[in-house]
């Protein structure tokens, strides 16, 4: 099934939805299995699987046993209470934590001690759940050091800022400005971002690892501190992402109504260890997920 | 650069007897860095055993507006220019943060704040630094936030720095709680919490305020919580006050309905199929 | 509004990318190179040997500082050996090869500080904040010690010091007793404009931005595909370059000669108050830091007889060397106070001010 | 600060000082003693010649950097001479002073090559050279030792300060050691450590050196007498150089330091006519800053002795040159002609102060003679008598190393005019 | 070859050769290093208590001994010049915490570090002012701190052992203790190290951070006031001293800026193997290689133990 027959089909279930509904708490529309449920799509290639990654700190085990894959083209949610693990397994995949045990395989390689850059340089790009931005810099250079890797003017042109070092700063600035645009901060181009509200922030470190182009992006709670307007931008640039690049991605979210509403699969992390996996339609009626994290349906 | 907006008149009506406020903000002006102006003009009240929610966007000034009251804003290089606040009657911007934790005004900071070198139970205990009620009373009540957050119990000897995002939103809070305080000022008690113990936080939020008659400021992008469980609400766009009301009239807000609570005509709105045209707020027209 | 940028409007990347986007700021900086220029001819010896060259010289080296400190985040304390590495290089060079041209001497000899700063900043891939301060006076402590105690150094000089040899450019004496401070100011003045221009050109592309990421969020920056190993040593590398040629000029084209003690740690400090006080991750700041640190204690030392003086009290210089000590320590921290960020931020807001001008904010 | 209409009717004699830093308790009695006497001249004598002496000066802290700025502040109002006040800043003018045609008079200290005026025309370093002091010190050795054949196989240290100016006797040294068959220890000890010498002394205690020479500066030295004394180093086998005979740097090591040994250029205490003056005319109007008890400290009569040699050379220059206000060259010459004799230090209320001295042409330092001062428990006594180091074995060093300097810097301006 | 045997057997053999020389170079290890973990200490202090790096310990040492010395050449009894200095280092804590502290709450800790050297100008300047600059005497015997030594022989030579040196490292020894005691136990201890972990979450929960500081730059002034007293009675109470100060910071880095134990761990280590050090193979390098060898020493053990080896764990989480 297209992209284009998806989003049309969860047109129509929307507008199926009888109007007049009164307030339900948070989770409601996740809670109601016909309002959101998109028609599943599917995806065969594996671009990412994790076995039996264990990884522990001392005394406290992080994660115990947990596997799972990510197909290529999908948006992969990561879900559990606070402390489950999910940061870590984000940190486990690129490289910043090295897992006790058990293998992560990207693209059918698997490597054992990987560190950050060679996973940043292998395609993985992500966000932060504190936002991690560079806070002396503006928001072009933030967005602009996102694409490092793919610069490589040498040092003799870059002390000249001519020649090639200026071509290339010029075509990247190029690919910089259509994130600016597609993210719509045009206005806070040149502004600190220190000083952003943390909404635009999110949306910064959003564009950053966009200009690392990825293959997987991994975005660890990407919403959270945002009023619905601003869940709602987000979730249409993380769409957009997922429709137009064909980016996988990776996603930690405490909103339910945007975890069912987005992602084709979930997986459930309690305690560090995987407890359900599935289509968000599964995953929302499996009574341990019902227990251990979203508490009982309203 | 007039300040006052329509709204003002109506919160003198809401609660015109000054005595029965804990927390009154008159018409703050806020500079940060001598140039950078961000709250124009902002008053609020909060009723004593009150539970008063601030609305608004990112970058509103809700931040803002808590640490103006709990006078953090120095440690920013922000400074109150104008207006006035007043805690239980009495002027305090000119009061130390420290005296005004004293007085029973703490604030929860947004973004977490742990002290990364100190253990969970240590954190806990910093909050309880003003007190001076001997230790058996500080004891009882961390076995009350750990009752609150039985996370924490089993994390207490973990160093914050290390816990994860969650565990250390509530470690944070759990140690406001610490201070005994007549009244919190709430930032973002929500953010990064899994929605089991969002709900549970707004419960202990309830308890607090009913049993113990602790006031509470909150500062929240959760709209539907923090109309669910507060009294009263103002929304703030580009540091002014543009709409207030009891909670419940405000969830009728066609406005408040569209841009913050996500029902449209259409009822709930899915995630998968927001508009990416931006629709104009009626209060900004 | 006289500084207004409305109306300037940039069509290309290359244009707004550009290290001066406002015509007002090019201007003022072909004005300002002119001028300096132009005090070869108008400035007093005085002014010129005293005053000018140490403070172009002491920017340069806080420029270098500044990249490491301001712009990579990594705090170092070794300045003042990496500046005795340039020197003793160069004179070394000098002497080996005395048919080739000083000025080209003074630039080789950043390349052998630069490889002392990579070796020194190894430990800092792993040692962070203060513990790289510390560990970077192993630096300063160790070099001093080989300055001091390898005669080859000094060409088995029984005085322990290095002596400035005659040396020309264009047939002008520029390095040696006879050089008039006209000729070395001009040499001083283009070299550090020339290195400003580089400097400016290196933080201003891919490596100023990947120090800068790697002050503000190390981790994050790793991720990001920022090899930390790289960009530190680089930093290191070329605030060590910018570093020894300092100290090759200061030694060369200031006080043609040098003991082992110039480069001591107070030396190391004084570059780092120019940096702070001036503003981190600011090269114009590196000017203003320089400025202010080397010409206060000067103009101090001018000022408080002439204050005090005339009101009667007679001071002796040690009274007025106190009072020096007490006011800089003073200005230190009231600078530090009025803006943390430096005098570069205070001429921001200048900026600031001057575009919404006649209005308050 | 001076202005250059004030320097024209006046004698501009600045002098550079340090009375702050480190080293501040070795540079406060030198900069009294050389500021009273100058002073004293102007209030007695109304200068010299009739010509007041205009005083400034610049603090450097014992800082080469600053001695040079202070150095290219004064350099402009025409002084006739620049006592730089420390060896390293010394060395940082040996270069300039013939292009500013300002003499540089480092007084017992600086390049002890720069004795050789041929080659040095413009510096000045009497009476002695730290060559001369270290061969007088060898030569007080012998004395002890009873003769110099006694000296073969003994071993002599040299605890110095790690800075040029601690290693200027090591050449004279080794030289000696040569000559005489005794074995040389270099002690150095840095000057962040001055006041943390225990490695040091554990080093001497290894090694049991026979005696043990000291150069060393500021806190360095009471450093040194008091660990000489807790590791019961026989105290009259150190012997200093004048610079290490400060009042305070022997008083530190207790009663137990009585026995320290010193060289000396010149008498100590307050028992001279000139004093007299000194009190009456500049401690009594209240000009000094030096407390009054202190009157007569080694390191106070050490700044006169100084600033009488300024005095003398600006005398003689006067005389030579006929003109009342002199400049830097008429200042050279003055210095290069001075001789004062038994009579001249009579008539300046000098007897038993100093002894005679000349300077030459040739001669910038002239060799002069020493004594070996003892500390006695609270004041210096002159140990021995008066002698002359070895000259003849010190000159062709000198020589020597002053024509490698001139090697080592292609171009190095020669002696314009030849010695008369 | 010959280099080897000089580096490995030569200088083992002569250990044990002369072992009164040895005993001597410990002894001297051991004292030199709980002087310098006293000076460490005061810079623990206020690092933990507020994050801030302080350069000014070392001009505080010297500045608390001027002050006792010259409290007491002015004609004042020993005991109370004693307290009037402590009394000075209080005021000295007041104006540090109200001129700067205060205005630079919140601010990056090079920025207070900056600051630090500000009020070391500042003191250098007023010191020398008020107390001139010559080098003054310990008033060790009207303290009634013991003097003399006593000499053991021993192996056809001698040990000999100041007394004042004894008393330096009980009163180390007992301070140490009480402080770290204070720190780890007290309420107002585990505010010092909320404080120095984060000014703005501090001043949230209501902690007051003008009392804080005061009370640790205070005790960072008694500290200072001791080590002036000892430092002073083996050599001369002046200025010179302050660079001694630099001979704390390997000591830091090596136990860990926040760590008390560490100061005085630290302390020892670098005592012992500078003096080690310097004695038996500083001289086939020609010697004065104590300028430099604690710093190579720490360097070591960082690279090992970026925080050095008691000192809070640098904690790395995204
Ligand atoms: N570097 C570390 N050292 C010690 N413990 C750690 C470390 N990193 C994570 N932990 C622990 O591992 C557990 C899982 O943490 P993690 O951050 O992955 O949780 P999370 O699922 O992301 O939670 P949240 O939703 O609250 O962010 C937590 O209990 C945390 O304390
Ligand atoms: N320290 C500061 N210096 C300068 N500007 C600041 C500072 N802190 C906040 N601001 C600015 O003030 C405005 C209001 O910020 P504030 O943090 O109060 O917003 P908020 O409503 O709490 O937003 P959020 O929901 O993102 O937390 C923002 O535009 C922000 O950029
Ligand atoms: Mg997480
Ligand atoms: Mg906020």
């Amino acid at each position: 099934m297209s992209v284009d027959q998806t989003s049309a089909a969860i047109a129509d279930k929307a507008a199926e939805k009888s109007a007049g509904e009164t307030l339900e708490p948070q989770g409601a529309r996740g809670d109601e299995p016909s309002a959101a449920a998109p028609a599943p799509r599917h995806f065969e290639e594996v671009l990412l699987a994790v076995d039996n990654v264990s990884l522990g700190f001392g005394g406290v085990k992080a994660l115990t046993d947990v596997s799972f894959d990510i197909r290529k083209g999908e948006i992969r949610a990561i879900i559990g209470p606070n402390g489950a693990g999910k940061t870590s397994m984000l940190n486990c995949i690129n490289g910043f934590y090295h897992p006790t045990e058990g293998r992560i395989t990207f693209r059918g390689e698997t490597r054992r001690k990987m560190r950050p850059y060679e996973a940043a340089a292998g395609g993985i790009a992500r966000t932060f759940q504190n936002v991690a931005l560079f806070k002396g810099m503006s928001t072009l250079d933030n967005i602009m050091a996102g694409r490092s890797l793919k610069m490589k003017a040498n040092l003799f042109w870059q002390i000249l800022r001519f020649g090639p070092a200026m071509r290339e700063e010029v075509a990247h600035r190029r690919v910089v400005e259509d994130i600016i645009d597609f993210l719509q901060i045009q206005a806070i181009r040149k502004t600190p971002v220190g000083k952003l509200p943390y909404g635009l922030q999110k949306r910064v470190e959003l564009g950053r690892a966009l200009a690392m182009e990825p293959d997987l992006l991994l975005l660890d709670e990407p919403m959270a501190g945002m009023n619905l307007e601003e869940k709602e931008d987000m979730s249409r640039f993380i769409l957009d992402v997922n429709n137009h690049f064909g980016t996988t991605i990776a996603l930690i979210e405490h909103d339910m109504g945007v975890v069912m509403d987005l992602s084709d699969r979930v997986v459930v992390l309690e305690y560090g260890r995987k407890i359900a996996d599935g289509t968000p339609d599964e995953v929302k009626r499996d009574q341990k997920v019902i227990d251990a994290y979203l508490g009982v349906p309203h | 650069m007039s300040a006052t907006t329509e709204t003002a008149p109506e919160q003198i009506t809401t609660d015109p007897e000054k005595k029965d406020l804990i927390l009154s903000v008159n018409n703050i002006e806020v500079i940060y860095d001598h140039v950078i102006l961000v709250l124009k003009g902002v008053s609020l009240n909060v009723p004593r055993r009150g539970i008063v929610a601030i609305l608004g966007a990112n970058g509103a000034g809700k931040t803002t507006t808590l640490k103006a009251v709990s006078n953090l804003l120095h440690a920013e290089r922000g400074e109150v220019t104008k207006g006035s606040i007043e805690f239980e009657g009495e002027r305090i911007e000119r009061l130390s943060p420290n005296d005004l934790v004293r007085r029973g005004c703490i604030q929860v900071l947004e973004g977490r704040h742990c002290f990364g070198h100190l253990t969970i139970e240590e954190n806990l205990l910093t909050g309880a630094f003003t007190r001076k009620d001997g230790s058996a009373a500080i004891k009882a009540d961390m076995e009350k936030v750990y009752n609150y957050f039985p996370r924490l119990r089993e994390r207490r000897s973990a160093m914050a720095g290390y816990t994860s995002g969650g565990e250390q939103q509530m470690c944070a809070i759990g140690r406001a709680l610490m201070s005994k305080p007549k009244m919190i000022l709430l930032d973002e008690p929500s953010m990064g919490l899994a929605p089991q113990i969002v709900e549970e936080i707004f419960e202990i939020v309830q308890d607090l305020n009913a049993k113990e008659g602790v006031s509470f400021l909150l500062a929240e992008q959760n709209t539907n919580m923090a109309l669910r469980y507060a009294t009263y609400g103002y929304i703030l766009e580009t540091g002014r006050v543009v709409m207030d009301g009891e909670a419940k009239m405000l969830r009728e807000n066609e406005d408040v309905k569209e841009f913050y609570l996500g029902i449209s005509d259409s009822g709930a709105r899915s995630f998968r199929n927001v508009k990416t045209y931006k629709r104009r707020k009626r209060w900004l027209a | 509004m006289i500084y207004r940028e409305a109306g300037q409007f940039k069509s290309s990347y290359a244009a707004d990318m550009a290290v001066f986007p406002l015509k007002q700021d090019r201007i003022g900086i072909l004005v300002i190179i002119l001028l300096a220029y132009s005090m070869a001819f108008f400035g007093s010896t005085f002014m010129l040997q005293a005053v000018l060259i140490p403070f172009l010289i002491f920017a340069l080296a806080a420029i270098g500082l500044n990249m490491l400190v301001g712009y990579t985040g990594l705090l170092s304390l070794g300045t003042g050996a990496f500046m005795g590495v340039g020197a003793y290089a160069c004179y070394k060079l000098m002497t080996i090869f005395p048919e080739v041209n000083v000025v080209i001497w003074i630039l080789v000899s950043g390349f052998f500080s630069a490889g002392i700063g990579i070796l020194f900043g190894l430990p800092s891939l792993r040692i962070k904040g203060f513990y790289l301060a510390v560990a970077t006076l192993a630096a300063q402590f160790f070099l001093q010690w080989t300055f001091n105690r390898v005669p080859w150094l000094v060409n088995y000089n029984v005085s322990g010091a290095i002596e400035a040899p005659r040396r020309t450019l264009f047939d002008v004496q520029i390095v040696g007793a006879a050089a008039t401070p006209q000729a070395r100011y001009i040499v001083v003045l283009t070299l550090v404009i020339l290195l400003t221009w580089i400097a400016s050109n290196i933080v201003h592309g891919r490596i100023g931005r990947q120090w800068m990421a790697i002050r503000d969020m190390d981790i994050a920056a790793e991720l990001m595909g920022i090899r930390p190993f790289k960009a530190k040593l680089m930093a290191f590398a070329v605030s060590s370059y910018y570093c020894g040629v300092a100290g090759a000029m200061m030694v060369f084209l200031w006080y043609g000669g040098a003991e082992y003690n110039v480069f001591n740690i107070d030396q190391s400090f004084e570059i780092l108050f120019m940096v702070i006080i001036g503003g981190l991750g600011s090269l114009i700041g590196s000017f203003f830091g320089a400025a202010l640190i080397f010409m206060l204690p000067i103009a101090m030392g001018a000022l408080l007889p002439a204050i005090f003086e005339p009101l009667g009290i007679r001071v002796g210089s040690e009274t007025i060397e106190h009072l020096r000590f007490m006011i800089l320590g003073a200005m230190i921290i009231f600078f530090l106070i009025v803006e943390p960020h430096g005098l570069a931020r205070l001429w921001q807001i200048v900026k600031q001010k001057l575009r919404v001008w006649p209005f308050p904010y | 600060a001076v202005t250059a209409a004030q320097a024209q009717d006046g004698i501009y004699v600045p002098l550079l000082t340090y009375r702050t830093g480190a080293f501040a308790g070795s540079g406060i009695p030198i900069a009294d003693g050389m500021h009273d006497y100058l002073t004293m001249l102007n209030e007695r004598d109304g200068g010299i010649g009739g010509v007041p002496l205009i005083i400034e000066e610049c603090e450097t802290g014992y800082d080469t950097t600053r001695g040079v700025e202070c150095y290219e502040s004064v350099r402009g109002n025409n002084p006739v001479v620049v006592n730089p006040y420390s060896t390293g800043i010394t060395l940082q003018l040996i270069p300039r002073a013939a292009v500013d045609e300002i003499p540089v008079l480092s007084m017992a200290y600086g390049l002890s090559a720069a004795a050789d005026g041929t080659t040095f025309p413009w510096v000045f370093n009497p009476p002695v050279t730290y060559w001369d002091g270290a061969s007088a010190f060898v030569k007080h050795a012998a004395d002890v030792e009873g003769g110099f054949e006694n000296l073969a196989g003994k071993t002599i240290g040299l605890l110095h300060l790690d800075a040029p100016y601690g290693r200027e006797p090591i050449p004279v040294l080794e030289a000696l050691a040569e000559e005489h068959g005794f074995e040389v220890k270099l002690y150095p000890v840095p000057a962040q450590d001055m006041q943390n010498q225990s490695s040091v002394w554990l080093n001497i205690r290894r090694d049991r050196p026979d005696w043990i020479y000291l150069q060393g500066w500021g806190a360095m030295n009471p450093t040194a007498v008091r660990e000489a004394v807790r590791t019961n180093f026989p105290v009259d086998r150190l012997v200093g150089v004048w610079w290490a005979g400060g009042d305070e740097d022997a008083r530190a090591g207790g009663a137990e330091a009585a026995g320290y040994k010193s060289l000396n250029f010149h008498g100590v205490g307050s028992d001279y006519p000139f004093m007299d003056d000194i009190i009456t005319y500049v401690h009594e109007r209240g000009l000094s800053e030096f407390p009054r008890e202190r009157i007569g400290d080694n390191l106070y009569n050490r700044g006169i002795y100084n600033s009488m040699l300024v005095a003398e050379a600006i005398r003689t220059a006067q005389e030579i040159t006929g003109k009342d206000v002199i400049d830097g060259t008429d200042m050279r010459l003055g210095l290069e002609a001075m001789n004062i004799t038994q009579e001249r230090i009579a008539e300046m209320g000098m007897e038993d102060f100093m002894a005679p001295l000349g300077i030459s042409c040739e001669d910038h330092s002239g060799h002069n003679q020493v004594y070996v001062a003892q500390w006695g428990g609270d004041a210096w006594t002159q140990g021995t008598d008066w002698m002359s180091p070895m000259t003849e074995f010190v000159r062709p060093l000198i020589e020597d190393a002053a024509q490698s300097y001139a090697a080592a810097d292609a171009g190095w301006p020669e002696r314009t005019e030849e010695c008369p | 070859m010959n280099l080897l045997h000089q580096i490995f057997i030569e200088p083992f053999a002569f250990m044990g050769e002369a072992p009164d020389l040895l005993l001597q170079v410990l002894w001297e290890g051991f004292v030199s290093g709980i002087l310098y973990a006293l000076i460490a200490l005061g810079f623990v202090l206020i690092f933990k208590a507020s994050g801030v790096f302080n350069f000014a310990q070392g001009i505080m040492v010297v500045f608390a001994a001027l002050t006792l010395v010259g409290f007491h050449a002015m004609g004042v009894p020993a005991i109370l010049a004693l307290a009037l200095a402590i009394g000075v280092m209080f005021l000295l804590a007041v104006t540090v915490e109200r001129v700067v502290l205060r205005p630079l709450v919140n601010q990056p800790d090079i920025i207070l570090f900056m600051a630090t050297f500000g009020i070391t100008y500042f003191l250098i300047g007023f010191g020398e002012l008020i107390f001139g600059g010559e080098p003054k005497q310990m008033i060790t015997s009207e303290l009634m701190l013991p003097e003399g030594r006593t000499s053991f022989d021993m192996a056809g030579g001698f040990v000999t052992i100041q007394h004042i040196d004894i008393a330096a490292a009980v009163i180390a020894v007992i301070m140490i203790a009480t402080l770290g005691v204070f720190f780890s136990k007290t309420r107002i201890g585990r505010g010092l190290r909320a404080v120095a972990d984060s000014h703005k979450a501090a001043l949230s929960v209501g902690i007051s951070l003008n009392q804080i500081w005061v009370i640790v730059w205070f005790a960072a002034g008694i500290v200072a006031l001791v080590t002036g007293i000892m430092w002073g009675a083996r050599s001369d109470v002046s200025f010179a001293l302050q660079i001694i100060a630099l001979k704390a910071l390997p000591v830091l880095i090596l136990g860990g800026f926040t760590s008390i134990p560490g100061a005085i761990v630290g302390g020892l280590i670098i005592g012992f193997g500078e003096k080690l050090a310097e004695f038996y193979w500083g001289p086939i390098v020609g010697g004065g290689i104590e300028s430099w060898f604690a710093y190579v020493i720490a360097l070591l053990f960082l690279v090992f133990r970026p925080q050095g080896l008691f000192g809070e764990k640098i904690i790395e989480r995204i």
